[in-house]
Parts: structure tokens; sequence; C-alpha cells
């Protein structure tokens, strides 16, 4: 494999017994794994050589056409998959897109910088707050900001985004749980995602699309007692977890369900450009904010879990993990957290005080034409990538040198999942669709855009 | 008094078990059914931290909300009938009907209570053998009662298959695919697992099953066939197909091989879900917990205990019942806890599985009746 | 007399169908966490009678359209309402849904109105789950206060909803 | 945050905008959009010759530039952004902001760039910290006594004052004393109302009134920080330029009582187009929101209206909301009241109507209205051919609106209302009368059929409605006009036509300079283009298969172009000069509306 990355502090034996990156970096990547590289069963993926040797044995069938969706009960976003199967094998299937299609990046040509944060909220809604993020270092990143941002800002900026892909990650891993007729489960991490979204009420105001990060900082200060309150809701929610975690990745039936089905290896994934826990399933670990630290993510001792055969079970046990490394990431977040301002003092950046802007007319031109015409963000273009739910999250922005951006274009990482679809599914059966879809995470909003 | 209409009732056993059939369906399934709606609702949603419905109320009446499964009911019943365009008009109707029929049929051999002796009901019976006549508290005593009740519920695959087949939709075609397989798959291991009890029990008849069974506890099906009651217990609830059996419908994948139907039509599907799983919790109880029977209680009363008889067989019938409910509800417990199999996964289990385990246990069963009974 | 007869019937089935109703989630954005959190633990739609998701239209009451219906959405939504079963009803969940929000382009539906009769909007971006119970309440009130025992939509509205094959022609707003 | 010069992108919609021949300093490669034509003889002056150029050494860059040219120009010519506020393109540069002030080497104090003409081997320097400092303190001079009235000022979004502390400034106030108050809310004239507070006594009014309208009704009164801006004693601020101040205006101190209060400036689209008001052709923006045009305002053209234009001109925006015609109506004739129709079945109406007398070979009255554009007249010229090839007798008349004498001066106004008078002349052809001899025609009974393209007379509204019953012994009568009329009323078929600013087209001024008109709203109602009306009477009535001019009005135009200019008549008749015009003109690229706030301020 080609994209070695640096080698990983404090690597530790993780979960489920999957190897570590060094195990995989010393040699047997499948070797390690207590499970099997290929699934014993037959259901699951076959090439076309198996698949043909199948056919001879059994009577010869007539394929079917059918469509699901995109109106399908359980997919995540809207999507259409046109299969064309045998029995229930999926012989071939058209993955269609673009169901939830609301011009992301059309809308943003009309809005100020400040004015895109609500669509990016809406990118991938089950984790707004890093999308959030993710636009903001990017326009920061243009103005050239990036080095005075506040300190305590960009702490916020990682407690608030951990929170969110906390949420993110909970909500992939009830999803899954509830497309294999686990329902239990999804509500026990619905409730979790729920204390969460009531400690990010209290902070942003907003439970799902918070809008909350500016860019220079942060739109307000954490509020009193907030560190305490998150400390307690990490501590009552890993409980649950461990209680969902006994239902089930210890359940046989759950595991048959997830075992081997939709594996990839690593050189696939990588060519076809995954990222995120997607990828990392599959034994890579790539995590841009280890290897590419942005904000203050080289202050953090943290884990990049990695799978190993790169199936369903895999990308669930990543985001499980993903989920105690991300309370890790909070916990030291919020030790070394230090007070300041939130916002960079900038006039031709942030917004002026109230009370000025009423009472000074040069204030009030400030707010006026930043209101108006937005930051004036230098001509230029830049690509700013973190680390979204699902992957790689990149801001593409083309700037003209007026207060709105001339081209927005982002990398979404689900978007670049969901080409592979296709590819996973086939060999399948109709019943290990939707989990794949599941573990995949497509999210249409992210999506489609 | 009591005793010339309980007189009329033994003579003329067509009427008696008319009598039988109204009390056990109308006043004990169909209602229990209705209610392990209402059940199953609150039963998950206690265990997802929830309060379940319990809002519909007939004036400040709203019982931890039951009424709603009436107002599912009286809903159900006024909702428009689709017939979408081009259903087999015929089979598209009669699926329903297939797919409810067959179980309320075979509660028919279903025994609920212990013989009933007329002209001694309020007496204490220590001998049931001296009762001048009974009344069986079962709809039909037949002695091929088991063999019955297998012909009877191979027949409900017909509702389901013909519910997909019928519907003229690719999804429920599907649905009704998976059930056929899946029905006739576990109906060989059901058949399979009880045949140790009927080893050693002696019988196919039902109630001859629960009087073997006695009311020691040690001599229930459940004890002296443990293998066998596991492989039936998981067979039938595949046979009901519910959760994690319930390919079939499988919310997520097809939707069902009732996608097409709408109304009470929907609702009867619903139903025979429900009563399927009671009458599996009936079977259950008539192979494995001794039916009717209650540890230590024998016609008399408790051991020196005596009891006048209509006590004793109320006692049984109302354990009989508990026995039901109790079953029913490690169902729903069952339902909301596992997840759903995978059709390849769910074929494997059922041939290579729960299959061979239940030959070994006829084989081994065989061996020991064989030897316990001297080899003759 | 009679009247008094066919009142106690409507009664009791606004009553029924106000109590039992099996929505159908069609979510297709952001407000389907939102959906999520109201079937959820803390909020628990289901206390309403409101629990069961039927992912088929066939046996469902109630259509939730949760989110952004875009232009390639929209006849698939058309269809679904179509194949749902009398008395149905609609609930637009969020802005988009209602009004197409702040998506102003050429690929939104400004509100799913334009496609299928809505009952009862409910605003918010996401809404919040008490704004759903209340919508939810809402449509029960409304239910219940229903006047013909077999419950009819405006006739102009079904016809031309009958005439749209694709869910292109737009129905009237309805006042 | 770097400072960073106009991207091209900004610079290629403010040239769209702009859409001169020669503008004053050209962006680079931004080729002439509009349908306009120089005047023979009349080539914009090109490069003065080398020995003129001198070379100066702009901020460290080599730059040339004509010898004496005035520095801001160059600066501003090369891309090099300075704040100013007096100093305006059209006018005189008296130098009272101090806002241009920059540092030539050898200069012991900094220069307003306004003010000075540049000579070789002159070293400048725009954005030294000296140069920076003194602009963020001049800016903080200019702020010291302007009240917080954004919120509330007409200007705001699209003022000078917020552009330049914002690109410039953008420090807090550290005043703490009480602002200086002046009066607001003065009227000075039939259309300008001054805040004299927001004044930054900049004095560009004063110079629109003295140099461009010619006459000295503004000055400025007292001194120090109660100086303000006054009229002449005696006078008022009436003259026929006078909205011309509100937007040389930088900040939000003259404002028209038009415009006041009625729209955000960020919020209004803006489509380039042309004043219909008279024959000189006046470039205008439409600004235009919610399908409403709000105002109209000069669009810079140094061949026909430089940077300006005349208050009649602003309102004629007015016409195109008001007493329209919006639905189709097929009349009785003889005055009794029509029916409202579908416009199909009324064009149908005529197509018949029209054919059956063309057959019968009765002679038919075509109108060419001043008032239409150049695609409308054309069409109608090509029908009248086919008309005369079934048999009709045509005969064609010229009309418009009543000329007025006394609105003409030297400066922009003239005294022919009409729009398009020489293209009307060009396409009614040689023989065509004027609208004196229609009525007289008329009167005689010398016409069977008469097909007015805009029902505009010379005449008051009073004398047409007196005049009216003259129309009443045709046998067919189609009017296609854009507003109800007394004459359109007695039309057997009466056609909703669309206002200028909604259709595409050109238009001839009286320098037979074709310009392009742009839709910038929506027709109200069922109302039509002329163009589009002709090409659907025509086709009903089989009388323009295969004509490309039906097709769109760019087609039409291509068309006429080449008609145009292949039968170019020989010898000295008039038509030459003006299908001379016609000649060179090219039909300009598509513009879809901007957005006001995407100029980015127009201050």
């Amino acid at each position: 494999m080609s994209t070695t990355t640096q080698s990983k502090t404090g690597m530790k034996k993780l979960a489920f017994g999957m190897p570590t990156p060094d195990e995989i970096a010393s040699g047997g990547v499948h070797g390690l794994s207590t499970r099997p590289k290929v699934p014993p069963d037959l259901m699951s993926k076959l090439n076309a050589a198996e698949l043909e040797e199948v056919e001879d044995i059994e009577l010869p069938t007539e394929p079917m056409t059918i469509n699901m969706g995109p109106s399908h009960p359980a997919t995540h976003g809207t999507v259409r998959i046109v299969l064309t199967i045998d029995g229930e094998t999926v012989r071939d299937s058209d993955v269609q897109v673009g169901y939830l299609h609301r011009c992301f990046e059309k809308e943003a040509e009309h809005a100020t910088y400040t004015q895109v944060f609500p669509y990016t909220d809406r990118l991938n809604y089950v984790s707004p707050l890093l999308n959030n993020v993710g636009f903001a270092l990017a326009v920061e990143k243009l103005i050239g900001i990036v080095d005075r941002l506040p300190e305590r800002a960009q702490y916020i900026r990682v407690i608030v985004g951990e929170i969110s892909r906390i949420t993110d990650h909970l909500t992939c891993l009830g999803a899954s749980a509830m497309e294999v007729g686990g329902f239990t489960p999804f509500l026990w991490m619905i409730k979790v995602r729920e204390w969460l979204w009531e400690l990010l009420e209290e902070l942003t105001g907003a439970r799902l699309t918070h809008s909350y990060v500016r860019i220079g900082g942060v739109s307000q200060d954490l509020p009193e007692h907030f560190i305490d309150k998150l400390r307690a809701t990490l501590h009552k929610s890993t409980s649950v977890l461990t209680e969902c975690e006994s239902l089930l990745v210890k359940n046989r039936i759950f595991r048959d369900r997830m075992d081997g089905v939709a594996a990839i290896s690593a050189e696939d994934a990588i060519g076809l450009g995954w990222t995120g826990p997607c990828l990392r399933s599959t034994g890579v670990p790539y995590d841009v904010r280890k290897d590419h630290p942005y904000l203050v993510y080289d202050r953090f001792e943290f884990d990049v879990p990695v799978g190993s055969v790169g199936d369903n079970y895999d990308r669930f046990a990543v985001r499980l993990e993903e989920i105690r490394q991300s309370m890790r990431i909070l916990d030291q977040a919020m030790t070394q957290i230090p007070a300041g301002p939130v916002l960079l003092d900038d006039p031709r950046v942030a917004m002026p005080a109230k009370n000025a802007v009423y009472n000074t007319i040069e204030s009030m031109i400030g707010h006026f034409k930043l209101i108006i015409d937005g930051i004036k963000v230098p001509a230029g273009e830049v690509y700013s990538y973190t680390e979204g739910g699902n992957g790689e999250l990149g801001f593409y922005i083309v700037s003209d040198g007026t207060g709105r951006p001339y081209r927005c274009h982002v990398r979404s990482p689900s978007f670049i999942a969901t080409q592979s679809m296709s590819k996973l599914i086939l060999g399948a059966g109709i019943a290990d669709i939707i989990p794949t879809f599941g573990m995949i995470n497509m999210i249409g909003g992210e999506c489609d855009r | 008094m009591t005793d010339s209409i309980l007189m009329f009732l033994a003579e003329h056993t067509a009427v008696a078990a008319l009598l039988k059939l109204v009390l056990l369906v109308l006043g004990f399934v169909m209602p229990l059914a209705s209610l392990s709606t209402w059940a199953e609702r609150r039963q998950s949603a206690m265990m997802q931290d929830r309060l379940g419905p319990n809002r519909a109320n007939i004036g400040p009446v709203k019982l931890w909300g039951i009424l709603h499964f009436v107002a599912d009911a009286i809903k159900m019943m006024f909702k428009e009938d689709v017939v979408p365009a081009k259903v087999d008009r015929f089979l598209f109707a009669l699926a329903p009907v297939m797919a409810i029929a067959p179980v309320l049929i075979t509660f028919a051999v279903v025994p609920f209570g212990p013989d009933l002796c007329v002209g001694q009901v309020l007496s204490v019976v220590t001998d049931p053998t001296t009762c001048k006549a009974t009344i069986p508290l079962q709809v039909a005593r037949m002695d091929v009662g088991m063999l019955f009740y297998f012909a009877l519920a191979s027949l409900a695959v017909y509702g389901t298959t013909l519910a997909g087949w019928a519907s003229y939709n690719k999804w429920s075609l599907l649905g009704g695919l998976r059930a056929s397989s899946q029905m006739m798959s576990y109906e060989v291991c059901m058949g399979l697992s009880l045949m140790g009890a009927f080893l050693v029990y002696g019988s196919l008849e039902p109630n001859a099953i629960v009087t073997a069974q006695g009311s020691n506890i040690l001599n229930w099906g459940i004890f002296t066939q443990p293998l066998a009651f596991v492989l039936f217990f998981t067979a039938a609830i595949a046979e009901t197909k519910r959760a994690p059996f319930d390919l079939p419908e499988g919310e997520p994948e097809l939707i069902g091989y009732f996608v097409e139907y709408s109304g009470m039509r929907f609702g009867i599907f619903f139903l025979a879900e429900f009563i399927e799983t009671i009458f599996l919790a009936a079977i259950v109880t008539t192979v494995f917990l001794g039916g009717w029977q209650v540890p230590g209680l024998d016609s008399s009363g408790f051991g020196s205990f005596h009891l006048p008889h209509l006590a004793v067989v109320l006692l049984q019938v109302v354990v009989w019942s508990l026995k039901i409910l109790l079953l029913c509800w490690l169902q729903l417990l069952i339902r909301w806890t596992l997840p759903r199999f995978r059709p390849d996964q769910l074929m494997r289990l059922g041939w290579k599985q729960l299959l061979p385990l239940s030959l070994l246990n006829i084989i081994i069963t065989a061996a020991v009746v064989l030897w316990r009974s001297g080899g003759k | 007399m009679a009247e008094s007869y066919t009142t106690r019937l409507d009664d009791a089935l606004n009553w029924a169908r106000k109590y039992s109703l099996f929505t159908y989630p069609f979510v297709t954005a952001c407000c389907g966490m939102e959906y999520m959190a109201t079937a959820g633990s803390k909020y628990d739609i289901a206390r309403f009678g409101a629990e069961f998701p039927r992912f088929s239209p066939r046996q469902a009451d109630l259509l939730f359209v949760v989110g952004t219906i875009t232009e390639r959405q929209a006849p698939v939504l058309h269809r679904i309402w179509m194949q749902m079963a009398e008395p149905k009803y609609v609930i637009a969940f969020g802005v988009c849904a209602s009004t197409g929000g702040f998506y102003q382009n050429y690929n939104t539906v400004p509100g799913c109105d334009q496609v299928v009769p809505v009952d009862v909007y409910i605003p918010g971006c996401p809404p919040r789950p008490e704004q759903v119970l209340d919508g939810l309440i809402l449509l029960q009130k409304k239910i219940a206060e229903a006047t013909t025992w077999v419950q009819r939509r405006d006739r102009k509205e079904v016809e031309l909803a009958a005439q749209s094959t694709d869910g292109r022609k737009r129905l009237p707003v309805v006042a | 945050m770097a400072e960073t010069p106009p991207s091209p992108i900004k610079s290629s919609i403010a040239a769209a905008l702009r859409e001169t021949a020669t503008p004053p300093s050209p962006p680079p490669a931004a080729p002439p959009a509009a349908a306009s034509a120089a005047p023979a003889g009349s080539a914009p002056s090109s490069a003065p010759p080398p020995s003129e150029l001198v070379t100066i050494k702009l901020d460290g860059r080599d730059v040339q530039a004509k010898k004496g040219a005035n520095l801001l120009e160059v600066c501003l010519a090369n891309g090099v952004d300075v704040s100013y506020f007096c100093y305006h393109p059209g006018l005189s540069s008296p130098a009272v902001c101090r806002q241009c002030l920059v540092e030539v080497v050898g200069q012991p104090k900094l220069v307003p760039a306004c003010f000075t003409p540049i000579a070789d081997k002159m070293e400048v320097n725009t954005a030294t910290p000296r140069v920076l400092s003194i602009r963020r303190q001049i800016l903080e001079f200019t702020l010291v006594n302007h009240p917080v009235d954004c919120p509330i000022c007409d200007k705001a979004g699209e003022c000078t004052l917020q552009k330049q502390y914002q690109d410039w400034d953008h420090e807090g106030s550290r005043s703490s004393i009480p602002k200086v108050h002046k009066p607001k809310m003065q009227d000075l004239g039939p259309h300008i109302v001054l805040d004299a507070e927001r004044c930054i006594l900049c004095t560009r009014c004063i110079r629109v009134c003295d140099e461009v309208a010619g006459e000295k009704q503004l000055t400025m009164a007292w001194r120090g920080d109660r100086e303000q801006l006054t009229v002449a004693p005696g006078h008022k601020l009436d003259n026929p330029y006078s909205i011309n101040t509100v937007d040389v205006c930088p900040v939000g101190a003259l404002t028209s009582k038009d415009f006041r209060f009625t729209m955000r400036a960020w919020e209004l689209f803006t489509t380039p187009s042309v004043c219909p008001g008279c024959a000189t052709g006046c470039n205008v923006e439409v600004h235009h929101a919610q399908g409403e045009i709000w105002r109209l305002v000069p669009r810079e053209n140094l061949q026909v209206n430089k940077y300006w234009m005349c208050d009649e001109g602003r309102f004629t925006y007015k016409d195109v909301r008001h007493k329209r015609l919006t639905s189709a109506r097929i009349g009785g004739g003889r005055g009794q009241p029509a029916q409202i129709t579908s416009l199909d079945k009324a064009v149908t109406f005529a197509a018949e109507r029209l054919e059956k007398l063309a057959s019968s070979g009765a002679s038919i009255g075509l109108v060419y209205s001043a008032q239409t554009t150049n695609e409308a007249l054309f069409a109608l010229s090509q029908v009248a051919q086919k008309l005369i090839a079934r048999g009709a007798n045509i005969r064609s008349y010229v009309t418009g609106t009543a000329s007025k004498p006394e609105r003409a001066d030297k400066i922009l106004r003239s005294a022919d209302t009409n729009p398009n008078t020489a293209g009307a002349t060009l396409f009614a052809g040689a023989g065509a009368s004027d609208a004196g001899a229609l009525l007289a025609d008329l009167k005689a009974g010398k016409l069977k059929g008469l097909w007015m393209v805009g029902a505009d007379l010379p005449l008051a509204e009073q004398a047409l409605a007196d005049t009216a019953p003259i129309v009443d012994g045709l046998e067919l009568f189609i009017c296609q006009a854009v507003s109800d009329s007394a004459l359109l009323r007695r039309a057997h078929v009466q056609l909703p036509a669309a206002a200028w600013a909604e259709v595409d087209g050109s238009f001839t001024n009286n320098k037979n300079l074709v310009q392009r008109l742009r839709k910038s709203v929506a027709p109200q109602g069922d109302a039509r283009s002329h163009l589009e009306l002709i090409s659907q009477i025509a086709k009903k009535a089989n009388l323009a298969s295969g004509e490309k001019w039906q097709v769109s009005a760019r087609q039409a135009f291509l068309q006429m172009v080449s008609v145009v200019s292949s039968s170019l008549p020989v010898g000295a008749d008039p038509a030459q000069v003006v299908a001379a015009g016609f000649a060179s003109a090219e039909w300009g690229k598509e513009f879809l509306p901007v957005q006001l706030r995407f100029a980015n301020s127009r201050g």
C-alpha cells in the first residue's frame, strides 16, 4: 500500500480483535485478524467466476429487474437502486443519487460567507458542526487568519466537533441496528444523542442546525458549567453504549448479518477515493486529524481505530471505537481549554459590538457592510479539508475578492463512498443491501448537496 | 339446573363444540390477540425507555392505552379497501382468509382444561373415571389431533404465498417466496421435534399428552424433552414469521408480502400474526408445559387439600391462560431484542442445525424410551 | 333521529382515526433526524397512537413529508400519496416541506403542497419535536372535527390529482 | 487581509453594465456589448501618438500614459485602487475631499491625485504606510459628524462612504464629543430632498448643476464644521437634470423624492437598456425587483449621454406600470364595447379578417409607430411586402407622439419625444406619409383596413378622443397598443403590447446609433411584444412562412441588419445615413439581471 502514514503514538490493541495499524504495517494485515478474510457463506460477495460456477450447479433462472427506492423505508438518504436480481442475489445494480439535490453550491454563490454556514449545517445533517468547522477553516485559510484564531475558539471547535462526531456515529450505528431488525438499540442510541443535543442546544441555541461557528471563531462562549455537564453526560453515555454493544456486538445474529458482508480491500477502497471510517475499516489508518492536524488536534492523544476485513462489521466496529476515541479527545480538551476570547478581534472579519453599532457611525458601517456585502475575502482559491463524520470533508472555494464565494465546491465523503455501492452489493443478497448502505452512511444532504 | 344444562351439552356434542368454539375464539383468542398488539407496543416501549400509546380515551377512561387497539380495529374496518389494478382479484381476496382461517381452526385441538365432570361440579372428584358424563374442555378431541394441527398449519403458507403472488408486486412476490420457503423448511423441524414428545407420552392426542404429563412438573415436556422444547419453540417462532424470523415482512428490506393490502384485509394479516403467536404458545403449553396442568394439583385438589371440581377446573383453565400469556410475553421479549436473520442464514439454521438436532433428539428419545420400557 | 346516529358514528370513527394514525414517513433530508428524535425515547410520538411506521403507503393513514422535496422527488411523493387509502392525512414536516425553506432554486419544490394536499404544516428548520407533537395534536383535532363519516377531500383536488400522472400538474394551494 | 485589485469578474460585470464603445479607461479586452455603432467619420479617438506618451513609476511599476493626464485616472486605469469622493470622470476636479492623496517622490507633501497631471518619470506611491495612514485619518474626519443613519438611509448599500470606510479604514470611533447637527429633510426642488447632516461637502452636485445643466443653483454656505450645501439665494434646484445630483452624491445627502424609501438598493437587480423618452436615446440601467421597475439611472456612454440623463427620462418607467392594456379584446367597432378574449382568439380573428381584406385588393394602412423597436417595424415592413404580393394596396404611415420643441436643449433633451423616429422612417419606406396624412386619408375614407403597430398619434388626450370616430368607417382596424386610449377602444381587434422595458430589441436614436434594449421585467398580463404580435398575426394569415424574424428578436435583428445593409440606397438619400448605422450594428451578448449587491456598491 502506497499510502503509509506517519507512525502513531500510543497505539493500543483495539476492541473486537482488530489489529492495530502497527500490526498491519508489520505485514500480516489479514493474518493477524481473528476473522477470516473471505466469508464462507455463499450469499455474500462472489466474484464473476464463482457466480458462473454457481450458475452451473443451479437450475437456470431468469433475472428480475426490481426498483428499490427512492422512497424505500430504510435508506438513509433518498436514493434509487435499480436491481437485477436472481432469486435474492444481486446480479447488477444501478445506484442513482440526486434525489436531494438542493443546490448547495449554487446557493453558496448567492450567500455571503457567513450566510453559507446554515447551508453547511444541512450538508451532513447528522453532524452539522463538523461541516461548520470545515467551511470556516476553508475561508479562514483563504483569508489567512488560521494562525491567528483565538485558542479558546479552537478548543471549543474541537469540543463541539467531537460531540457532533459522536452524534453522527450514534445515528449511523443505531440506524444500522434498526436496519437489521434491532429496533431497541436504535432508540437507546437516539436517547444518548438526545442528551448530547440538549448540551449543544444549551451552547448554540439549536438542536440540530446550529450555525454556531463563525469565520474567525465561534459565535458565543461556552455557557456556565458546560464542561461539568458534558463530563456527566459522557459518563452516562458510556454505560448506554456498553448496553448497546451487549445487544449487538455480542449477538450472533447481528454478527452473522454484518461479518464478511460487502467486504472490500484497502487497495480498492483507496482506488475508489474512500476516506473516513469506511476507509479505516479496511485497515488504512488515515485520519485527517492525525495525518494533517488542524485546529489543536495535535495536542491530543487518541488512537485511530482500524479494521482488517473492510466488511460491514468492521465499519460498524470502527465507528463504535471512534465514539470512544472522541470521548477521549473531549476529555483532554475539557482539561486543556484555556480562557480567552472566542472570536478573532478584527473588524474586517468579526462583527463589532452591538453597543458600538448603535452609537457610532464607524461600527454601524462595519456592521452594515459585513451583513450586506459580507466578509471580503481576498481573491484566490483554496482547498481545505477536515475529518468529517464520514471522512475527509473538503471545501474548495474560489473567491473573486467580494463578500460571496465565486465558487464553492464540496468534496463530500458520502458521495464518494456511494459510488462504490454497486460494487459492494454485487453478489450480495437483497437483505444485505440496506445494512451495507447504512454502513456506507450515505447522507442525502451531503451526497446530493 | 346447572347439571341439566351440562348434561344436555354432554349429550349434544355439536352444541357443546359450538359453545366452546365461541368461548375460546371470541372469548379468549381474539381479545388476547388484540390485547397482545397493545402488549407489544407497551412492552417495546418499556424496553426502549418510552411510554408507549397512552392517549386514547373514552371520557376519563384511559386504561393505560388499551383503547388504542380498539381505535386501530375500528379505523381499519372503515378504511378504504384498495384493490390495485392487475391483481388477481379472487386470490387477492382469498389470501387473508387463508392466512387466518387455519390458525383459528387448529385451536379446535387445543385442550384448555380437564374434562368437566357433569353432575359433580360442586363436589370433590377424586377419580374422574367415575363421572357419569364428561365434557372435554377442548373443541374437538381427535386421536390424530397433532397431525390435524400439522395438516392445517401447513395451509397457512398458502395465505402468505398467495398474498405475495396475487398482489402483482415484485416486492410482495419476494416476500411471499421467502415466506413459503421459510414456513415449509421449519415445518419439517417442527414436526420432527415434536416426535420425541409423542414417543414419550405415547399419543398424538393433545389432551392425552397433557394428561400424560400429569401434575408432576418434572414429567412435563420441558424437562423430559428440553432439546425438543428449544427446537420447537425456535421453529414455531419462525413459523409465525415474527422477529427474528420476520423475513417475509422484513420492513427495511421488502416491506412484506402484504404490501398491497390495505384496510381490514391488512388488519386480518396483522391479526393472524398475533393469533399465530397465541396458537404457538398454546401448542408449546400443551406439549411442553403440561397444558392445563397445575403443579401439585390433581383432580381432587392439592394433595390432601381438597377443592370442589369446579374450582379445580377453573384454576387449571386460569393457569393454562397464564402459561400462554407468559409464552406470548416471552415472544415479545425475543421480538424486541434480536435482529433479523438473512434468508440464507435462516435456511442454514433450519436445515443444517435444527433439522439434524431434531433427528438426533428422536433417536436419543427413542433409545431412552426403548430402554425404559425394557425393550418391549 | 337518523342524524343523531350518524353523528354518533362520526364521533366514534373520528375518535378511532385520531388515535390510530399509522404513519408513512417520507423522509428525505435533515428533518429526518428530528423525526427520529420525535419517535425516540424522550418525545415518543407513540403516546398519541401514531407509532406504527407502515412503510407501505397502502396501510398508512398519515403521510409525514419530512424534508426537502426536489423536482426529482416530487413525482415520487405524489405517487405515494395516490397509493394511500382514504382517509389519508398529510403533515408537512419542516419549512422545506411546507414552503421550500431557504432553498429557493431551480431544483427545490417550494413546498410539498405543490404536489399533495397538506393538512398540517409544521414550521421549523427542522422543527423541534415539541412542535411536531403539537402539529400531530392539531391534526387529531382536525380529524375529530370532521363531519362526514367517510372523510372526503375537496372534490376538485381529488380530480386534479387523479388527472395528474406524474405529479407535475400542480394542485391549487388550499386556503 | 491583503487588499486586492478589483477582480476580473467584477470588472467584466462593470464593463457589461457600462456597455460603451469608448470607455474612459478601457477594461482589458472587454468587447463593446451594445448594439451601438459609431456614426460614420467619428470613430473613437485611437491611442495618441507615441511622442505624447510619458512613463511614470506607479507603485514600482512602469506605466505609460498620455502626458498631462489626470494621475487618479491613470491609477484607476492601471488597476491601482485609490479612494476618492469628489472626483468624477464627467466633472472638473476641485480636490476638496483630500481622499485621493498619494505620495509623489520629491514632493514634500502628499498630493491629491485627482488634481495632479502626470509628468515624465514621475514616481508615485499609493500604498505606503504614510498614504494609508492619511487616508484613514481623512476618513475619520469625514465620519466625525456623519449621523448613524445607515439603516434609514436610501444610499446604504451603494454608498461610497461606506465602501471607502470598509476598504481603507475599518477602525472604531475615537470621538466622544456630540456630533454637529444640521437640518434634515430640506426640500431643494421638485425632485430632490437634502439631508445636510449626511453631506460630506464633496461639491459634486454643485458641479453637476454648473457644468452639466449649466445652471448655478447649488452652492456651499457657512464655514468649518457648520458648512453646508444649500440652494443659491432665490433659486430652486429645478433644472431638468437635477436628479443627476443624486447619482453623483457619494452619500445619502441628496435623495430623489421619487425613489426615496421605496426599495433598498441591494435588493434591486439591474438590466442595461435605453431610455424611451426622446430621440436622444440615453443609455440607462433599469433597476427592478419583484417584477417591477423602481428607478432608472444613467449608464455611461460617452457617445450619447456621457454619465447623465434628464429628469423626465427617469420617469418614463412609470408608463410601464400604469394605464396598461393587459388583455386582448375584440370589439364591434364604432365605439361599441369590446369583449375581453384570449390573445389567441384575437390574433386568429385579426389574421382571418386581414387575409380576406388583403386578397380582396382593398387599401390597407400600416402604421409604423416611432415608439416601437426596430425589429417590430422591420417585421411589419416585411409583412407589408407580403400583403402587396397578395394584391393589397398598402399605404404606410409613420406616427409617434407629439414633438415638444420647448424641451429641446443642447445637452441631452430632444424635441422629438419618440425614441425610434429614424428607424420608423427607414422601415416605413420612401413613400410613407405622416400622421397628418393618416388622419386625412381616414377622413376621406381612402382606407378599408388599418393596422396600427403602436397607437401613438401626435395628439393630446382630448384631441385624440375627439378624433377617434374618424376610424369608424374602417372594415378592419387592428390596433396593438401598450396602454389604453380612446383610439384603441374603437379598434376591432385590440392587442396588448409589451412596453419598452419588457422587450428585447433596439432603437435608433437621432445620431443614427442603433442601441439595444433589454427585457428587464416580464410583460404584464397577456401583453406580448409588438414583434411577437406581428409574427402571430402573420403566421395565422400565412404571410410569414419561413421568415427568420418570427423566431426571436435576435433573429429579427440579424435579418434586419443583413436586409438593410444589402439594400443600402444609392445616392444622397437621407435614409442612407440611417441605414449606415444599421450596417455596423451588432446584437450584443445576452445579459442576465445582476443584483446590485453583486456589483458591490455603485457608489
